[in-house]
């Protein structure tokens, strides 16, 4: 068997995955707040203007271009890249839920879909904000624009499924199915900016190296990166074990922890 | 033994507070109408290649058109699941007449699909260029249009309900009726767009919903009566 | 009301009612009367149309002749609202809320027996415990309770029951029963239909027998 | 026993000659869609105000917007009653593949739905003030864009053909993924407008019409088996 | 092929076939086989889980463990294609076309048995005369025979019954009974529910009995 779905057997029986999920979910949490509190105040130099020695290792200076504005990028991008690797992973899973039927992949793909969606809303929302100043206007029909727009209909097409079907099952796999044929529009993003001429900044950041960007720009967004990953971590255990023991209500395991709990 | 007959309001209570209920139970279903209507803007938009100056003047119709086309889709839900299960039985044989409790229904109905449209408006309008000097008068038209479309299509979804496939029949029937609602809505905002006084339609809109709103429930609910024979 | 003098008029009428359905005769000329404390027994085959006649008296279809009368008085829409209750094929119950809120929702349209609660129609029936469950997740059997809660818990003096008994366990039949009884006791008057003979109330009957053009 | 397996061309023809007396039994029923897109249409005229200048500039995405939309209106219709009546269950238990009957359902859908909207397009297009010299390019984009339109359309009415009351969802599905060929199709007629060359649009669309003819059909028979489990 | 020699595979065979919907267990670990020549009867209570079983024969459920083989192969979409004749609850007939024009259309779609014409089926169940008669004006016994007729045709030596002698009179138990000894004798297998014991085909039978949790 492949080794990854022997993995996702073990860890699929569902109290297995429940007490896996009530373990870890509370550490990204707390890690991936740590890293974004880490990296906001990094981004707003207020690290930088602490009484500390090594206090200028932390300045990031304004923008050349764009003055102070350009700091909403440290919300923006991370929430721009995690949009595109959420639905990624949804469908990963959603793949797996559908080849070899493994019920923790079917609940672990449902549960990607609201946090995605709201990354996506997150970085249409600091996009426009942006935009304002940058470009004279809120929005514009723009091809990259446009199709995180789509992406967000995307999500939202996922969850309606998921929430249309009864039989818990059959809606996840349906669900799975749609998020696996809209994985196409995820290049499309990302190329959207090469392939036609659009308002939106081309490629400029890259993590190692041959990065258009200021260096001292890119520490705050690692660390953003590291802690948007952890949070989303943690989020997407909560979620799951929540769908997880909704379906498995009445089941001995459940009643159990219910009974302890009280 | 007959006890205490409800009167009007506590009837009223009943069915809104039911309808709110369902709503809350099936949250995802109630912002559907929405999301379409943000989707024929967004497939405009798109189709008309983003030019800004371009959308800007046809913005308002294509918000009227957007708005009137997700009521539209649906009115189908006004009566349909009552009829199927049995409830506008029991609601014929109430004693409260039943034009008061369609009335009700359809208010409830306007609140929950197109009222979150209205609340979106604004942002729509932002997507489309719409001047933001028209904007008060869109509302305007909208909040005073939209509710008397409901009712119209209330008399159309009664028609219809007892049909098995009506689908696009309700759109037929239901469009020519909506056809002076939406030039003096539209046109009000066209007319705000020139510089022209745009009271004048909004008035007509306004005598339209009184009218509407006493005479529909009594048609719809003859209506009804009538196809669940 | 608990006296049914001999001289106040049926709670229920009809003379020479017919029924036509694409101009094929469903029903022929027909007489019926239901007094107070009393049960109307309709009984017919598959398709003999109990269910049209239920719902003609009802007000729900239109006869095409004949005259039906309601404690005396010509049967008009105004004078069936609030005296009519019935139970159908179709039970008039809302999937996604709860037992309590369906009844809640329809007494607060139709009204409520003096002095009775929701929550006691749902005892009543024997849905105790299930005040909060949703009717989605009810049996068919539990479902039909709830229209008999419904029922009992509506001010109409006049029942129209379409196949009471069917989906009913024995328990169930029995409570049928009961609440007819009840009913009649307190003045009221039922029209029951029934397909077989399987079960029919043990109180002051009468029958009517429908068969095709009859 | 078992005696000659029919062939593929065989079950396409059976599929077709009763998709054909259907339609034809119910003759009211084809012509919804195109009545649906002309009073879009109307409704857009009327919104707008009659203005010919604009309205000439805005023709081509109205038009492709009210195809589009009358399109998904009457996807619902594509495999509902034939799950509803048992008739999937039965082309399931076939011994031709299920995204062959699919394929040709989908395209007797098309023909019975669109094909009349295209034909009546070059009238529209006059009532929109369209300039003569863009119809070709539209008519050409239309040809090449709604078959494609339909395939996707069938992976999606595949999906939700199990669900009660599908509605709006269908149309939240579908947009998002019409989306590319509304951009290339109206795309395509408004470089025209603009003198370019519109060939590049018109060749994608073909393009994706191949693919769309090659992979659709097996998705939405995935999915068909998937909503029906 | 009327010969049924007994080294040959059985038709049919299913082993440790378990089907739970939304968690809930439908059936248990179940083992059945149909021979050539041979019927094989599910009983069981409503909801005991026969239609489930049927549709999960047929392919148009996925059971959740057990194997099923036609024929000794894999039981595979292609190779259960053309083998299984299914008659469900639904009757896959359309209601705007005549009984010929539907029995075409399936005989189109999934094959014809050698020699049989859809007109001769027709008259096989019984409903000559009734060629160009629309299904929407059948009744519902016609409608089970006109699903009769299709499995006739149909060349699958595989036949799924779900409840086929349901709504038909006297008349109709016969034909099911002498359709399906005709196709045993043909070198068919059978497997039929049902769900009180109103009728049971006169032929070699195994009896399956299926209760809540088997
Ligand atoms: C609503 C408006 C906007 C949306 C929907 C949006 C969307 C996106 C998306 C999806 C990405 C990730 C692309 C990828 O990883 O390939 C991204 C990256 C980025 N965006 Fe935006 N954006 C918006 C507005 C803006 C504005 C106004 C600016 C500033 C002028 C901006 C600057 C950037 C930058 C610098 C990146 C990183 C590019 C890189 O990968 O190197 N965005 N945006
Ligand atoms: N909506 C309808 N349209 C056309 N015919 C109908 C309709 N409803 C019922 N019928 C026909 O009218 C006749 C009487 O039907 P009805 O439902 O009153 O019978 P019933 O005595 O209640 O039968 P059952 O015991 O099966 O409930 C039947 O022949 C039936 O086919
Ligand atoms: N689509 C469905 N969704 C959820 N539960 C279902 C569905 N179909 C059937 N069930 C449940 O599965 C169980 C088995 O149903 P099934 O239809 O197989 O029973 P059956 O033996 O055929 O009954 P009958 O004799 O009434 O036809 C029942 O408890 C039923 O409520
Ligand atoms: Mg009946
Ligand atoms: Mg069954």
């Amino acid at each position: 068997m492949n080794p990854l779905v022997r993995w996702f057997h073990q860890l699929g029986s569902p109290p297995t995955f429940d007490r896996f999920a009530a373990r870890w979910a509370k550490w990204g949490y707390a890690l991936g707040l740590l890293a974004m509190v880490i990296g906001v105040l990094w981004a707003l130099n207020v690290l930088a203007r602490l009484p500390s020695p090594l206090g200028g290792m932390f300045n990031v200076p304004a923008d050349y271009q764009q003055g102070d504005s350009f700091r909403i990028l440290y919300i923006h991008v991370p929430a721009a890249w995690m949009s595109m690797a959420v639905f990624g992973l949804m469908a990963i899973y959603a793949a797996i839920a559908l080849v070899w039927r493994i019920k923790l992949c079917e609940i672990l793909a449902m549960a990607c879909a609201p946090i995605g969606a709201a990354f996506t809303l997150i970085t249409l929302v600091t996009g426009s904000i942006w935009g304002k100043p940058m470009w004279g206007t809120w929005w514009d029909w723009d091809p990259r624009l446009t199709t995180e727009l789509i992406l967000l209909f995307l999500y939202l097409g996922v969850i309606g499924i998921y929430g249309a079907i009864d039989d818990r099952r059959i809606a996840a796999r349906a669900a799975s199915f749609l998020a696996i044929v809209g994985v196409v529009l995820l290049p499309i993003i990302r190329y959207s900016v090469v392939w036609w001429n659009s308002l939106h900044q081309g490629q400029t950041i890259r993590l190692l190296g041959g990065s258009s960007m200021d260096p001292s720009m890119i520490p705050p967004l690692v660390w953003m990166l590291v802690g948007t990953k952890l949070w989303f971590a943690g989020a997407l255990l909560t979620r799951a074990r929540a769908d997880n023991l909704r379906r498995e209500t009445g089941k001995a395991w459940v009643r159990q922890l219910a009974g302890s709990a009280r | 033994m007959s006890g205490p007959s409800p009167g009007l309001l506590q009837a009223a209570r009943a069915v809104a507070v039911r309808d709110a209920q369902l709503v809350w139970r099936r949250r995802g279903d109630a912002l559907q109408p929405a999301m379409f209507a943000v989707l024929v803007i967004v497939l405009f938009a798109l189709a008309l290649g983003g030019e800004a100056r371009l959308l800007a003047k046809v913005a308002s119709a294509v918000l009227w058109l957007a708005v009137l086309l997700a009521g539209l889709l649906s009115l189908e839900s006004l009566f349909r699941a009552d009829a199927e299960d049995g409830t506008l039985e029991q609601w014929m044989l109430a004693p409260v007449p039943l034009g008061w409790l369609v009335l009700i229904r359809t208010a409830m109905h306007w609140a929950t699909t197109t009222l979150p449209l209205l609340v979106a408006t604004p942002l729509l309008a932002e997507l489309l260029h719409l001047p933001h000097a028209e904007l008060p008068i869109l509302l305007a038209s909208l909040a005073l249009g939209t509710p008397l479309l409901s009712l119209i299509g209330a008399v159309v979804a009664a028609l219809t309900v007892g049909m098995k496939r009506s689908g696009i029949l309700v759109s037929l029937l239901a469009l020519p009726l909506y056809v002076p609602v939406l030039v003096f809505g539209a046109g009000s905002v066209a007319a705000a767009a020139q510089g022209l006084d745009s009271s004048g339609a909004l008035y007509l809109l306004g005598a339209g919903l009184v009218a509407g709103l006493l005479l529909a429930p009594l048609a719809a609910a003859a209506a009804l009566r009538i196809a669940l024979n | 009301m608990p006296d049914s003098d001999s001289a106040r008029p049926p709670l229920l009428e009809a003379h020479g009612l017919c029924f036509t359905r694409d101009d094929e005769p469903v029903f022929g000329p027909l007489d019926l009367s239901v007094d107070t404390g009393e049960a109307l027994l309709v009984q017919g085959d598959n398709g003999a149309g109990k269910t049209t006649l239920l719902r003609v008296l009802a007000g729900l279809l239109r006869a095409d002749h004949g005259r039906v009368r309601i404690d005396g008085r010509e049967a008009t829409p105004v004078e069936r609202a609030g005296v009519i209750g019935y139970l159908g094929h179709l039970p008039g119950l809302k999937a996604d809320l709860s037992t309590l809120e369906n009844l809640e929702h329809l007494a607060g349209v139709q009204g409520r027996r003096r002095g009775q609660l929701p929550a006691q129609a749902l005892e009543a029936v024997g849905l105790a415990g299930y005040e909060d469950a949703l009717v989605r997740h009810l049996s068919a059997g539990q479902r039909k309770r709830l229209g008999l809660a419904r029922l009992w818990l509506s001010p109409a003096p006049l029942w129209l029951l379409d196949e009471p008994y069917a989906n009913l366990d024995l328990g169930g039949i029995e409570l049928v029963n009961r609440m007819i009884q009840a009913h009649l006791r307190l003045g009221g008057g039922v029209l029951l239909t029934t397909h077989g003979a399987y079960a029919e109330p043990p109180v002051r009957t009468r029958l009517l027998h429908l068969g095709r053009g009859t």
